[in-house]
């Protein structure tokens, strides 16, 4: 049996058994089981990636199943292992892997574990479907997969309202991008008659020039089907306008916003792109919207980052910036350097999270930053872990030295790329991408300084308040409320630990392969070798800018939690519009709210009442059936009972006849 | 048949009896033994047609059908008569306004 | 001329008769204006030369309708003061619509006075000889070639007699007097009607 | 075979159905129900051989039978693939409908069983019939057991719902009747497969058209005729409307497919705008319309108009991709809604409201009842992997040849199915117990088990190797297909071929400046 | 002219007249002790005057069908109509003692022994008037059963609804007499002569105003024994006010004979000049399918709702009449057998809708639930109620399925769409009655016993319009196309 049977499978038997299993096979069962089946996906995926590493795999196919064939199009279910795969099948696996043993420990208090980890390995198994996929619509299938797993895990804390209204925006929203996902689908097997995505890729620089209809327009076809598969993308990976989501998604459990909402589903847009590049590479117009759109969010996410309160929310905004990065690199054309960034993200960010899952744990599921304070000797190893992410995620390094955590090299490499494409859009989107890097050091480290740096201030919460059962008042000086948080289990440290040495050397070890090495993506991207080349040879200033700004940040950071803790009050008293404009993360919430879902219920209650009722009803059936009791009452008052009625009906009848004919 | 008074006469005659009888059914309200009057004189609207018909066309079945109507008006009258006896030792009257117990 | 003149004037009166009847308050009335009319259509159709219908309609109509409806009306005893005088609602629309109908049939029947009425052809089944009487004629046809449908009239009469007693005859009620028996009455024998009583003197007879 | 199949699949329920009727109530109802369970299992067992019987990509059609019986038209039966599929659904639904009515029925039980029973045979009779008329009198006969089963054994407000029923539904297909008489006139025969090759004037067609559009776009439903079926879907009892959405609505697209695309293909191909335009209609209309309910059963009666419309699109696509989708939605529709139906039914057993108010936070006491309702809900926003998946992307993939508008705008339908079902599923099963009655609810017992696992198991299997469903009907879609190609309405994604774009979009230069 | 010939052929009224004549005696002699018996002879006279049919039908008539003349015609379609109006006239004689024996025939209680004499000669009536070949047999046909019609409609003398019914009937019966015969005269005047060949050879050609005129008049005297709108306006009264025995007897015999009457005169005499009249027939179908659709809604009264739906369904059997052709005629029989077949049974379960003590119910607040109380009743009511809206698989819809399909061949599509439009209307009232006896809370009044020959003949049409019915379809076909061919052999 092919290993890449087991590493896709194994989670979904996994699944099935906690699922169905449920309560009658108890927590432990079913969390080794899976975690168990996690492991061994993960441990089988390695060499797989070490493979293509030292180029000993080569790419290949094993079908699964057929699926569906209808006329011209055939689909199959089939497991597609190549580099980009391969990145992608560690990145989920050993993720998913620590985020499963992480749960343990996180989880541990829940009564519906069974469920939590059955949910988590369906995820893993979506997402590993939509990486090994060899067409389309089973990329689609695993898309909408993860969507579930990430639907059902948001709400897994279902009593919670916020919790059930969360799951459905991410659901919706990815819905929406799925619309220009499936769209695309159906324009590309209009244009290549087929949904195999070599194939397609294949036949797609013939199709470079060639334009189609669409909607009544004639556009190029490429960008036009480019377009739509990249709206797919942006749902997914929460791009500007379709990111509506992502924040609110932090109402599922931690371990869940790690993997899901941090390593793994977000990125499948990027993924998606990658896999298609050569059909991107077709499409400028395309790939000039990918990079706007991308800058844009970078930019966009990190300012609303600055002014967040909860540390999810935060890492959350951050997310999704640094999937900007990701598709700005895509959009000026470098693929390897956006999975590359990817692929570090995933350490560092997971890192992040379940670090910060690792407070919210010990404080007792407080998730507001201004309620914490001090920490970092409460829970010192927790500490190092979220200070070696910030680190990561900052990009801290010098390119002199060759040395740096894994955010430098893959972040710089993209501001590089950017800059070094040389176009409007991509200098354009180096500087936004440099002011992004600014404001990224700057939400980082106020993060990390309000969190483990200051005077605890938790008495404040009311997590902790129930906890201690004591108000402000009777705590009096003590802001700790006399509450100690404790450093979180083993299970949970471990995940950590491993996440931190990716953190740091998944850049210094990987960057090689990732930009410099052509045969190591093997065709399976589209690799611009020159691209590479200009991107070495930027400028200084260029290579350093990310390492200034940084700085920069962390310095701003610093002056205000730090030393001058009553500058944040000062700005927002001066600056209140804006700071209210970034805080309310631009008004995208309450204006979709009034141009979609307001509208949405108040055309359903129009259609229903005025449409339905008061017009279909009222003229249709209802007119009708009106009408035929008026008729027969005008029939019955005929009928009057009076003879003379009814001879001089008779006989006007009669003459009613003769007239006719005589006319 | 003189030259005179053509067939045209008598259809005319007939015509106006028919026509009286029709109006005489539907424009009457006192009584109905006047309606049945009324038939009366439709059926004889109808025999002066045949009659005439039949002498135009020298043609004897005309006046056999009149015969055969007479017949059956005479046994009419003598139905409905007995029809309007009966309703009358129902409901004490037979004017046309209270035959309608029966209606809509 | 005198036939035209006798057409007029009968015609004439068989309409005026006619509106009569339908117009008079009186049903009493109403029948004998009937009966003119009757005689005056009799007339008519002697003037065609249909002498037999013409004496038929006389003794059918004058004879045993006429009489029917006045004995009717006579029987139902109807208090004419309290008849209701006038006509119906919709009057005006019955009027217009009878002078439609007439109109009309003044105009199937022809062009009134413009000549061009054409009959059809008779298909000589039973052609008026000139041999032979009104009477014969009609006697002949009758018994011969519609004897069925004589006989069929026959039944419609039988129809109309069983009808009439159906809906009219009143069973006696119980303790009314009964039907004569006129066997039992001749056979019944003076002992069976009398008796024999001796009465003692003033105190009467106690039976 | 060798014994006439479909006559004895019809046979063996009516004579349940007789039995039925006599059994009455006695017995509170128990020898009815189990008269109905065999007959509808034997039925079903029937059907699967049938199936196991056909004969893939052999003669287009199988299993004929034919009498001299009537005057008029003939008794001729015969099943291709596509009818094969809709037997097998009415077949398959079928027990499950006599195990949801098992509690719910206790008045007349005898009766409804019967009607029931009744239904099945039309079902059986309207997919098989090989005659015009013969299909017209199944087809049409079905009212009658419908709108005994909405009327005696419905909610509040039945009467009007039975009534706007029966009377639209009759006012729908009377005039298709019309149209029938002029083709059979015309033709010289009654006979389907026959008519289905008979070249209609093409100014005729289009009267013939409207007439049998006027019978299915009622039936299917389509906007704007679709008011009587949230009335009749709310007031049915629970298995009323399961066979309603998930037999009955789908006559009118087998009417579509068996009718006026092989009988009339220009005239379809002439109004395939008209069906478009009420089909993007519907699908935002009815899915806004849908999302303010209150009532879960006119949500899922208002989603499945909605879901009607992506077949009839579909449908009218011309192409093999739409027509196979929209048989595959149609398949899929009639199994989830006729599920969302039983789990509807489900609670309502239990607390006899469908007010979804009176719900929420169910998956803390019936969680098996929510894993499987979590199921047909997603089969029914068409998450891959389940059977709405398939159908509704080939037919949305069809459309999409034929026009982008019209895909674009039927494709919405995927976000706003996505909205009004979690809605619904959020209001129903999420949140917190606040209604102390629904919180003291059973989970789901071993006879709902049997009536929710046999669906989510052909969901799943559909969804998952779609082609044990396609194989049988591949054949007689590729003949439509190429019946009505000639017809086809010009497609609007005219691929023009231009001169490549130079090279790759980020080609860039390499000067080789600063270099290292 | 060859008598034992003509009297060969008119051997049916022979019987009927005979056994008519003696049963009188017998009432005459015995009074109203016999009634019962003199019923059982009378259908059993029926039956004999039936069976003396079926050669006819069978093998088909002989060459010459003429009797006395041309004054009868005894042709395979007048042999069709008197099978039915025999059949009819003796399931209206089986119900009709235990009503007129029952507290429902009100003060006067009994059956009268004449009243079987008066449905004989009424029947004899029709039967002259469909093997009419002369206008003159046809009037006197007519007045023969309308006479007696106007008897039995009145028969219970003290009912006062019954004595209105009969007073109305009379009425405009005469006046439409009058019209008719009128109609006749100029038709007379205006062609050859009164019997139909020479009538139907003057009217060749242009028609002239007066023989025009002499068509629309029979026309229109012809439509008010059919009840067609606009000379429909006496049946909801007189079918309200009748025994129901009477109501039934006249929804059907008298109906088949009208019918049959109607279409021998419009196709044997006026055939020749169908631009004439189809039009007008035309819009009497519409009108009456619509009339008697808009007037049977909101009714509460079964009969005179079953009055309406006769004026309903007559509109769908002139549909057959307007196609004017052998289909149509061939339709409207089938139609004509089913619909007998249908008022029949309704009117049957309406008699058994009794009291414990024996009144009658006829309004729809009485037979609510009956689904409960009375399932037999009920069932067979439902059956008989959509097939009379005409819905499959029940034969209503067969006979519909006849008319329409004449229709549509014949050209007419328009006009069949719309009256098959129309015809939803009519199903309104239709499923009005399955509401109230299976949707409805239980009333519970009908409690009554009715007696086998109710119950046969309720069950027995009941299976005729069940699917069952069906079966029958072929032979019924065959007997109706033979029977209209002979309508158009004279052509």
């Amino acid at each position: 049996m092919d290993p890449i049977l087991i590493i896709v499978f194994a989670p979904l038997l996994a699944a099935i058994i906690a699922g169905l299993g449920n309560r009658m096979l108890g927590n432990v069962v079913t969390k080794s089981i899976t975690t168990g089946a996690l492991f061994l996906s993960a441990a089988l995926s390695w060499p797989i990636f070490i493979g293509f590493l030292n180029g000993s795999e080569t790419a290949q196919v094993v079908p699964v199943l057929k699926w569906v064939q209808s006329g011209t199009m055939s689909f199959d279910w089939a497991l597609r292992v190549d580099a980009l795969t391969a990145v992608m099948l560690v990145v989920i696996n050993t993720v998913s892997a620590l985020v499963h043993l992480y749960s343990w420990g996180y989880m541990d208090e829940d009564p519906d574990q069974p469920r939590f980890f059955a949910y988590l390995s369906l995820f893993t198994f979506a997402m590993l479907m939509l990486v090994t996929a060899d067409n389309l619509v089973q990329m689609f299938f695993g898309w909408e997969g993860v969507g579930l797993a990430s639907y059902l895990l948001i709400g897994f804390w279902f009593k919670k309202p916020s919790a059930g209204a969360a799951a459905i925006k991410a659901f919706v929203v990815n819905r929406v991008g799925d619309l220009g996902f499936m769209l695309g689908i159906f324009g590309t097997f209009v244009v290549f008659q087929t949904t195999s995505i070599p194939e397609i890729l294949e036949a797609a620089p013939a199709m470079s020039g060639s334009t189609i209809t669409f909607l009544g327009m004639r556009l190029y076809t490429m960008d036009i089907l480019c377009i739509l598969l990249f709206i797919g993308a942006m749902g997914k990976s929460a791009q500007l306008g379709l990111h509506t989501w992502l924040p609110d998604a932090m109402e599922g459990p931690t371990p869940v916003s790690a993997l899901i909402h941090a390593a793994t589903m977000v990125t499948a847009g990027v993924f998606m792109v990658c896999r298609l590049s050569p059909m991107f590479e077709t499409a400028p117009t395309a790939l000039m919207l990918v990079t706007i759109v991308g800058a844009a969010t970078c930019f966009f996410a990190a300012t609303i980052g600055t002014t967040q309160w909860d540390i999810k929310r935060v890492i959350a905004y951050s997310t999704c910036s640094q999937l900007g990065y990701m598709f700005f690199a895509v959009g000026v054309g470098a693929y390897g350097v956006a999975m590359f960034h990817l692929f570090t993200h995933a350490f560092f960010k997971a890192l992040l999270f379940l670090g910060a899952g690792s407070v919210i744990h010990s404080m007792h599921h407080e998730q507001d930053m201004r309620y914490y304070g001090g920490l970092r000797k409460a829970i010192p190893l927790t500490f190092f872990a979220m200070l070696m992410g910030t680190l990561a995620i900052t990009g801290l390094g010098v390119y002199h030295l060759g040395f740096g955590f894994a955010g430098f090299w893959s972040k710089d490499a993209i501001l590089e790329v950017a800059f070094a494409r040389g176009t409007g859009t991509g200098t354009m989107a180096f500087w936004l991408g440099v002011t992004a890097a600014l404001l990224t050091s700057f939400y980082s480290w106020r993060l990390m300084f309000l969190t483990f740096w200051g005077k605890p201030r938790w008495i404040e919460s009311e997590h902790i308040q129930h906890t201690v059962h004591k108000t402000p008042e009777e705590a009096g000086e003590d802001t700790t409320g006399g509450y100690h948080p404790h450093e979180s289990p083993v299970s949970m440290l471990i995940p950590l630990g491993v996440l931190t040495l990716g953190a740091v050397a998944a850049g210094q070890v990987f960057a090689p392969s990732f930009l410099d090495d052509a045969a190591f993506w093997a065709g399976s991207i589209v690799y611009n070798e020159n691209l590479i080349h200009a991107m070495h040879a930027v400028p200084y200033w260029v290579k350093y800018s990310a390492l200034i700004v940084m700085i920069i940040g962390f310095a701003g950071a610093y002056l205000a939690y730090m030393a001058k803790p009553d500058i944040p009050a000062k700005f927002v008293a001066s600056f209140g519009w804006l700071h209210n404009f970034v805080f309310r993360k631009w008004y995208f919430d309450e204006l979709y709210d009034a141009i979609f879902v307001k509208p949405a219920f108040w055309f359903g209650r129009q259609f229903w009442k005025l449409g339905d009722i008061g017009t279909i009803d009222r003229f249709g059936p209802n007119g009708v059936a009106w009408a035929v009791e008026r008729g027969s009452i005008a029939a019955k008052s005929i009928q009057s009972g009076y003879l003379y009625t009814y001879a001089l009906i008779m006989l006007l009848g009669l003459i009613a006849a003769v007239t006719y004919v005589l006319l | 048949m003189t030259e005179a008074v053509g067939i045209e006469h008598y259809l005319v005659v007939g015509a106006i009896l028919f026509v009286l009888g029709v109006l005489g059914i539907f424009i009457n309200r006192k009584n109905v033994i006047v309606i049945l009057m009324s038939v009366e004189l439709i059926l004889l609207a109808v025999n002066i047609n045949l009659v005439a018909f039949s002498a135009a066309k020298g043609d004897l079945v005309g006046q056999i059908f009149a015969m055969m109507v007479l017949t059956v008006a005479a046994a009419e009258a003598a139905i409905g008569l007995a029809i309007l006896v009966i309703y009358y030792r129902g409901r004490g009257t037979i004017a046309v306004d209270d035959v309608n117990r029966m209606k809509g | 001329m005198i036939q035209t003149l006798a057409f007029y004037l009968l015609a004439g009166l068989v309409i005026a008769s006619a509106v009569m009847v339908i117009l008079s308050r009186n049903p009493v009335h109403s029948v004998l204006w009937l009966i003119l009319a009757f005689f005056n259509a009799a007339g008519l159709m002697v003037l065609v030369g249909a002498e037999f219908i013409a004496m038929l309609l006389v003794i059918v109509y004058v004879g045993a309708v006429a009489v029917l409806f006045l004995f009717v009306v006579m029987m139902l005893d109807i208090d004419f003061a309290a008849m209701r005088a006038g006509f119906v609602k919709n009057f005006p629309l019955g009027i217009a619509v009878a002078l439609i109908l007439l109109a009309e049939l003044g105009l199937g029947i022809g062009a009134y006075g413009a000549g061009g009425l054409e009959l059809g052809a008779s298909d000589e089944m039973a052609p008026v000889r000139d041999d032979v009487s009104n009477i014969a004629s009609i006697g002949a046809l009758l018994y011969d070639d519609y004897i069925i449908l004589f006989e069929v009239a026959g039944i419609i009469l039988l129809v109309a007699m069983i009808g009439a007693i159906v809906l009219t005859h009143r069973e006696p009620k119980p303790g009314a007097r009964g039907r004569q028996d006129i066997g039992k009455q001749i056979s019944r024998r003076p002992e069976e009607a009398t008796v024999l009583k001796n009465p003692e003197y003033g105190k009467g007879v106690e039976l | 075979m060798d014994f006439p199949i479909l006559t004895t699949m019809m046979l063996v329920p009516l004579a349940g159905a007789i039995l039925c009727l006599f059994v009455g109530n006695q017995g509170d109802g128990a020898p009815a129900r189990g008269i109905a369970l065999a007959s509808t299992l034997a039925t079903f067992a029937l059907g699967i051989l049938l199936w196991v019987n056909y004969d893939i990509g052999g003669a287009q059609w199988q299993f004929q039978e034919s009498y001299d019986l009537f005057a008029g038209f003939s008794y001729a039966l015969g099943i291709d693939g596509i009818s094969l599929m809709l037997i097998m659904l009415s077949v398959f639904l079928m027990p499950i409908c006599i195990l949801a009515s098992w509690e719910a029925i206790t008045k007349r039980v005898g009766e409804y069983m019967a009607a029931f029973l009744f239904m099945e045979v039309l079902m059986i009779g309207t997919f098989a019939a090989q005659d015009l008329f013969l299909f017209y009198i199944f087809f049409e006969a079905g009212l009658i057991p419908m709108y005994l089963i909405i009327g005696v054994w419905g909610g509040d407000n039945r009467i009007y719902a039975s009534y706007k029923f029966f009377l639209y539904t009759l006012l729908g297909s009377v005039l298709m009747l019309v149209a029938m008489f002029w083709m059979t006139a015309t033709a010289g025969t009654s006979d389907i497969p026959t008519l289905m090759e008979y070249p209609f004037p093409e100014g005729a067609q289009m009267w013939l058209w409207l007439a049998f559009f006027a019978s299915f776009a009622v039936k299917v439903p389509m906007w704007p005729f679709h008011t009587w079926l949230p009335d009749a879907h709310v007031q049915a009892p629970t298995a009323g409307s399961v066979i309603l959405a998930g037999v009955l609505l789908k006559l009118g697209g087998y009417g579509f497919i068996r009718f006026s695309l092989p009988m009339f293909p220009e005239a379809s191909a002439e109004f395939a705008w008209l069906v478009f335009i009420l089909s993007m209609i519907a699908v935002i209309y009815t899915s806004l319309v849908a999302l303010v309910q209150a009532d879960m059963k006119k949500l899922i009666a208002y989603s499945s108009v909605a879901h009607m419309a992506i077949v009839t699109v579909g449908l009218f696509a011309f192409n093999v991709q739409g027509l196979e989708g929209a048989m595959l939605i149609m398949l899929s529709h009639g199994l989830v809604s006729g599920a969302l139906f039983l789990c509807v039914g489900v609670i309502y057993d239990r607390l006899h409201t469908r007010e979804i108010e009176r719900y929420g936070g169910l998956s803390i006491n019936m969680p098996y009842y929510a894993i499987f309702f979590l199921l047909f809900t997603m089969a029914s926003i068409g998450l891959p992997g389940t059977s709405g998946f398939v159908g509704e992307f080939l037919s949305l993939a069809g459309i999409y040849q034929t026009s982008s508008l019209v895909a674009l705008i039927c494709t919405t339908g995927i976000i706003l199915g996505a909205a009004y079902m979690l809605y619904l599923y959020r209001r129903v099963a999420f949140g917190a117990q606040t209604n102390e009655d629904a919180a003291a609810m059973s989970d789901i017992r071993p006879r709902e088990w049997a009536m929710m696992v046999p669906i989510a198991a052909v969901v799943l299997w559909m969804g998952v190797y779609p082609e044990s469903f396609l194989a049988p009907m591949r054949e007689d879609i590729r003949v439509l297909n190429a019946q009505i190609a000639d017809a086809a309405p010009a497609s609007d994604a005219e691929l023009a071929a231009g001169t490549p774009r130079d090279g790759m979009a980020n080609a860039i230069e390499h000067d080789g400046e600063g270099a290292h | 002219m060859d008598f034992p010939a003509s009297f060969a052929l008119i051997a049916p009224e022979l019987i009927l007249t005979a056994s008519g004549l003696m049963l009188l005696l017998v009432c005459a002699w015995r009074g109203d002790k016999m009634a019962r018996p003199v019923a059982i002879l009378a259908a059993a006279a029926l039956f004999g005057a039936g069976f003396m049919l079926v050669p006819g039908l069978h093998f088909g008539t002989g060459p010459d069908t003429y009797a006395f003349g041309t004054l009868i015609k005894v042709d395979g379609f007048a042999l069709f109509a008197k099978a039915l109006i025999y059949l009819a006239a003796i399931g209206c004689l089986m119900i009709a003692p235990a009503f007129f024996n029952s507290e429902a025939a009100g003060s006067e209680k009994g059956l009268r022994a004449e009243y079987s004499v008066l449905v004989l000669f009424a029947v004899l009536g029709m039967s002259i008037m469909v093997s009419a070949a002369d206008f003159i047999t046809l009037y006197l046909g007519l007045e023969l059963n309308s006479l007696a019609a106007y008897v039995l409609a009145s028969i219970l003398r003290q009912d006062q609804r019954s004595a209105e019914a009969g007073l109305k009937y009379f009425v405009l019966g005469a006046l439409a007499s009058g019209i008719l015969l009128y109609g006749i005269s100029l038709l007379y005047g205006f062609t050859g002569g009164t019997d139909f060949v020479s009538v139907r050879a003057g009217l060749e050609g242009d028609l002239s105003t007066g023989q025009l005129f002499g068509l629309i008049f029979v026309m229109a005297g012809l439509a008010f024994k059919i009840a067609a709108v606009p000379f429909h306006m006496w049946t909801p009264d007189v079918y309200e006010g009748a025994p129901t025995p009477v109501t039934a007897f006249f929804s059907t015999a008298p109906k088949v004979a009208a019918v049959a009457l109607t279409a021998r005169v419009v196709f044997e005499v006026f055939g020749g000049q169908v631009l004439a009249w189809q039009q007008i027939v035309m819009f009497a179908a519409l009108a009456s399918i619509v009339f008697g659709a808009l007037g049977a809604i909101g009714q509460e009264n079964l009969k005179r709702l079953l009055a309406y739906s006769s004026i309903n369904n007559i509109g769908f059997i002139l549909l057959g009449l307007a196609v004017a052709n052998a289909d149509g005629a061939s339709a409207m029989l089938v139609y004509l057998f089913i619909y007998v077949v249908m008022s029949l049974g309704s009117f049957v379960a309406l008699l058994m809708l009794r009291s414990e003590d024996g009144h009658l119910y006829e309004t729809f607040g009485d037979i609510r639930g009956l689904a409960t109380t009375r399932p037999v009743i009920a069932w067979s009511l439902l059956v008989l109620m959509f097939s009379l809206a005409g819905i499959p698989p029940l034969l209503g819809f067969f006979s519909k399925f006849v008319i329409f399909k004449a229709t549509v061949e014949a050209g007419l599509v328009a006009f069949a769409a719309i009256a098959i439009a129309a015809s939803v209307i009519g199903a309104f009232y239709y499923i009005k009655f399955v509401k109230v006896m299976f949707f409805d809370d239980a009333v519970d009044v009908v409690k009554g016993k009715s007696g086998n020959s109710h119950w046969a003949l309720l069950i027995l049409t009941a299976l005729i319009v069940s699917p069952l019915g069906y079966l029958m379809t072929q032979s019924l076909t065959d007997l109706a196309d033979k029977a209209a061919a002979a309508l158009f052999v004279a052509v």
